[in-house]
């Protein structure tokens, strides 16, 4: 049951290269979401109409120096919206709605090997699913690329979080030059028995992610971006062409709720 | 401490309060059940239905622009049938004017929808979108050209005893004249506005935001045109005219009810805030008891002016 | 670093660069001048001018509403008379294409004017409002009658050699019929949009905002409408098209260019900053360069898309 | 010459009841501004798109615990516009354009006495205005009326600042009950001769004071109010109708060029 809350900032810590770490306090049921779903934020008595989604980030324990009363989003300044979230100082409001949407599930089976594909920004949701899965004793392999080595905004956290963490760049600034699907399809053709991938990045990245997986029949669930109105399904702005496992025929499904996370066969792109 | 009446009458339909939840920005009415009773609603109006369920356009949908958004949704629903038997069974349980809104893409569709739901139980009205700019099929023709509008009013008119509402296009050449021919044919109460043809461009990309290229402009950005357009129609009829376009706050509402409609529909702003409908007649209630008017039928039309300056 | 080439040609007038400013908010031209030179605009159109000096609305004329406001001037100005002696020699110092708008209450006003006008010096242009929403006088009705304003059109281009732009309005009914009825009657170009029909109420005082009672909304709130309207006329014309509304960034003048218009009018963004519009041609120009354009006559029109969609 | 800046805020104190000060860094250029002169002051980000006018009420040595390198604007929460500036904090950024208008004039005789009569926020332009007069050896008489107590933010610094004072308020809350223009009528008819009427607050007010100066044929110049979009001469939006002297004809004049201040005999109102 989503609910609509103003939340305090608590602490809003530029990361460099555009992107920020945002913790505000939470109520408790946020405590139980799953990683991947998201928030609407919007910023009182801005000049922007619609509210924004933000992955949540980090839950009560995934970041050791956030307060345990809150819940952290990673973002990126790209226009209006998230100029003014990063004009924010502690002690400034947001509307917060949520939880939205369906997060990533546990893998199916106990001796599974998640594997973790980032890319940019689209890293956010990662703390909270690493936080989740070490909780289940699964370690999982976390392959994190970007264009260049400035967006790549949690990589210190994945160094010290990850048993395994593969960096590409397509500028070659930092780890492997090349995209993050590079050493995806590398381990795929390894070892794909066991893998369970989780990806969440620019759409580009996805679909070869998706194809990847799908080739190698291994489960793969995607953290999907659309544009979104409303976050709790009525405006049918959000949504992405699917079909019906086994069938041709397409339909429109939304990413708010039926997403934003969605397994790769589903998607009709 | 008065506490004001806030019943209101929309023809026959009696609503306990004049707030409803405009088409298309409140799904089939149950999504909101996790944020409020719908029971606290003067009404609620369903996302357009027509005939056989539609997949709608293809992404991008939506886009925002200055205190407003376009959409070009293309009527995705799920058909009048799904509705009767999925959707409004549940809906009847809340104590609020249910109206379903349907459109067609030729005039005897328009007449089968409202022929379906004529006996349907439960449901307070309906609203003829004669007026979506996203699609020919969403009635831009029927909106636009009075006669083909009094047809498709009087066909439906013969089709269902249910009160007919016609919701008025603001894109229509002539909206007076669009006016008076629904309300010739029989509507029982008009309903405006609808979204503004809009379009924004992706410069980046030098390409349209929406994949249907234009779109409709819904939201504040809107709100003095509909409240003008509201105040034209509301002096050029008798029969009960129904205000929307931008509607986020109680003064919002205000403006429409003040130029002469009876009630007003909350939209884009369902988005923003779930509960901003509820939030609206919360405020709306407050104001009137703040003014120590007794009800809220006293301030419908109740703005002072002049004809139309022209100096 | 390619410095791009930003003259464009609306007709048979040259232009410097795209950016001009619009009628109505821009004064006279001279109050601009502790802001900056007017020779790096591309041009500036007057306030409305008429026969005679007129004393316009009485106050309240402006409101603000959401991403816009709402004016009511009533198109005070100085008459032809004065901008000829008292404006004109000051302006034409400036090396910038200096563009009359002028309006009628009669045909043989409009005709008047533009006679008036003909020989003046340091003149680029003459834009005819008839579509001014606040004043019948103002135009309201050659605007919105294809006849009426194909006659006027005819009228004036008979009485001048200059350039003549017509200014439409986006309250016509039939928009692209008024563009084609102009172009027929030799317009050298077609500028749109003039502002919007609206009103706003003052509910504490249940009376409208503005004394005239409606006004014409201008602002980021109306661009999608005028982005739209300016790609469907620069579809339907030959002659070039000139566009605005909302314009407060050179991401928004982009917008305009991309639909279709060879040039771009800044007409509100010259309240809230201004040097709004010299700023808006100085991003447009590191725009082009950063994107290694040549000349912004390559944007104009670069829109890519397929015909309206209508799914 | 007017500038455009983009300032940043040193202080913004609240008042009480809707009241705030704020200081915020000027170009030199504002020191010389004429009591009563304004600005328009914008927001960058907020969801109003018009600047708004403010008069500024302190210039350098007019408030002592104020920064010499700052200026204030006096003002009252009213709506969108004004609720923005009183959420901004030290260190915010408000985009500035002055100094605009026309300000008080000094007294035209070396023996005058200036009347200020003040309504509320319409005490804003009388701090400047003070320093200036006692600069030039003119010991002011301050009126300050309000509808009740809260509403005179001034009242200390007119106490410490004016050599003689008055207080009303409507609801007797403070002050002798009644209008601000009952001393008003008291002073003029008891010495109208060397008197100089500066006088700013609501418009019913300035009339009635109008009314009184006209019929003492007093010289009394008011500071008016009239919502502007652009401040500068060029929207047209902000006229007041006056009168030449001596003529019927009516004009419109703009309050942002012509005024603010304006002779009270030259308005037909
Ligand atoms: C379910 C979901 C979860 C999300 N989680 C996060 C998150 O945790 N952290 C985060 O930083 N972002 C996240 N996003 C994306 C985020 O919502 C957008 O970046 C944000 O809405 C941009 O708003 P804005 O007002 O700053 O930009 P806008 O003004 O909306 O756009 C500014 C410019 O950026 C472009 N733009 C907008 N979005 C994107 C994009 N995604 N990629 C490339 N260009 C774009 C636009 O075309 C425009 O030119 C999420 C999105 C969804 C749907
Ligand atoms: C030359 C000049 C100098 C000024 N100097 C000052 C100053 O020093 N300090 C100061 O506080 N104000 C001053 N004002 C007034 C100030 O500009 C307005 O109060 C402000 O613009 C209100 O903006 P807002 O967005 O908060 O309210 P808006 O959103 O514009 O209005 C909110 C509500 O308040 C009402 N309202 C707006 N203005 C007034 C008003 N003046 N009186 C009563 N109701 C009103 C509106 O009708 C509306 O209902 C000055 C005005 C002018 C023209
Ligand atoms: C996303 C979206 C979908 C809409 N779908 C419909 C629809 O199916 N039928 C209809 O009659 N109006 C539809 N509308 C129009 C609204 O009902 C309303 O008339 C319009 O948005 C103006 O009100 P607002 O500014 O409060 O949103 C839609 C509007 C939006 C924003
Ligand atoms: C205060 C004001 C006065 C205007 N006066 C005129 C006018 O005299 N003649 C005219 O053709 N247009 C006039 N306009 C319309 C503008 O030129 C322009 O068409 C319109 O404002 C849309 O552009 P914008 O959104 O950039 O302001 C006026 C607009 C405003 C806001
Ligand atoms: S964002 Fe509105 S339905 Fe998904
Ligand atoms: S505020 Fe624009 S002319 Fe005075």
């Amino acid at each position: 049951m989503p609910l609509d809350v103003s939340a305090t900032v608590v602490r809003n810590l530029d990361l460099g290269h555009g992107n920020f770490l945002m913790d505000f306090e939470a109520p408790e049921a946020f405590a139980a979401m799953q990683p991947a779903q998201f928030f609407m934020i919007g910023v009182p008595g801005a000049e922007v109409l619609l509210r924004r989604p933000f992955s949540v980030c980090g839950l009560p324990g995934t970041f050791e120096d956030s307060a345990p009363s809150t819940v952290q989003i990673l973002y990126r300044v790209l226009g209006k919206g998230t100029s003014l979230l990063a004009g924010l100082r502690p002690g400034a409001t947001v509307h917060v709605l949520g939880p939205l949407g369906r997060g990533f599930g546990a893998p199916r089976r106990p001796e599974a090997v998640p594997v973790i594909v980032a890319g940019g920004i689209g890293s956010a949701p990662f703390p909270a699913l690493i936080a989740r899965l070490r909780g289940g004793f699964h370690e999982p392999i976390v392959l994190y690329g970007a264009r260049t080595a400035g967006e790549l905004p949690l990589l210190d956290w994945f160094r010290a979080n990850a048993s395994e963490l593969w960096v590409t760049t397509e500028d070659g600034s930092l780890g492997q030059r090349g995209l993050v699907t590079d050493p995806l399809a590398e381990l795929l053709a390894r070892r794909a028995a066991r893998l369970h991938v989780y990806a969440c990045g620019p759409t580009p990245m996805l679909k070869a992610v998706a194809r990847l997986a799908v080739r190698h029949e291994v489960p793969c669930e995607l953290s999907l971006e659309a544009p979104m109105a409303c976050g709790f399904g009525v405006c049918l702005g959000c949504v992405v062409p699917t079909r019906e496992p086994g069938s041709d025929r397409i339909r429109y499904e939304r990413v708010c709720v039926e997403g934003p996370v969605m397994a790769a066969e589903r998607l009709a792109w | 401490m008065v506490i004001p009446d806030l019943t209101v009458e929309v023809g026959a339909v009696r609503l306990k309060n004049p707030i409803l939840t405009a088409s298309g920005t409140f799904g089939y009415g149950l999504e909101f059940l996790p944020y409020y009773d719908l029971g606290e609603l003067g009404g609620l109006v369903t996302k357009g239905l027509s005939l056989r369920p539609r997949l709608g356009n293809p992404p991008e949908r939506i886009c925002e622009t200055p205190a407003g958004m376009l959409n070009a949704i293309g009527l995705q629903n799920i058909g009048v049938e799904a509705f009767l038997t999925e959707k409004l069974p549940e809906l009847r349980r809340y104590d609020t004017a249910i109206v379903a809104n349907v459109f067609g893409e030729t005039e005897a569709e328009y007449e089968t929808l409202c022929r379906r739901l004529d006996g349907a139980p439960g449901l307070a009205a309906i609203e003829l979108n004669v007026s979506c700019p996203n699609t020919e099929a969403g009635g831009m023709y029927f909106g636009n050209d009075p006669a083909a509008l009094a047809r498709v009013t009087r066909a439906c008119r013969r089709a269902t005893r249910l009160p007919l509402w016609v919701k008025l296009s603001p894109n229509a050449a002539d909206l007076v004249g669009a006016a008076r021919a629904a309300e010739e044919e029989g509507a029982d109460a008009l309903t405006l506005v609808n979204t503004f043809v809009g379009m924004a461009v992706d410069v980046e990309r030098r390409r349209p935001r929406l994949a249907n290229v234009t779109g409709g402009l819904s939201g504040p950005a809107i709100r003095p045109l509909a409240v003008h357009m509201t105040w034209q129609v509301a002096r050029a009829v008798r029969i009960p005219v129904v205000g929307m376009g931008g509607i986020m706050t109680a003064r919002d509402a205000l403006e429409f009810l003040m130029v002469g409609a009876v009630a007003v529909q909350v939209g884009t702003a369902n988005f923003v805030r779930p509960r901003a409908a509820v939030e609206i007649l919360r405020d709306l209630e407050a104001w009137l008891a703040a003014h120590a008017i007794g009800s809220v039928r006293e301030v419908v039309g109740s703005m002072e002016s002049t004809d139309e300056g022209q100096p």
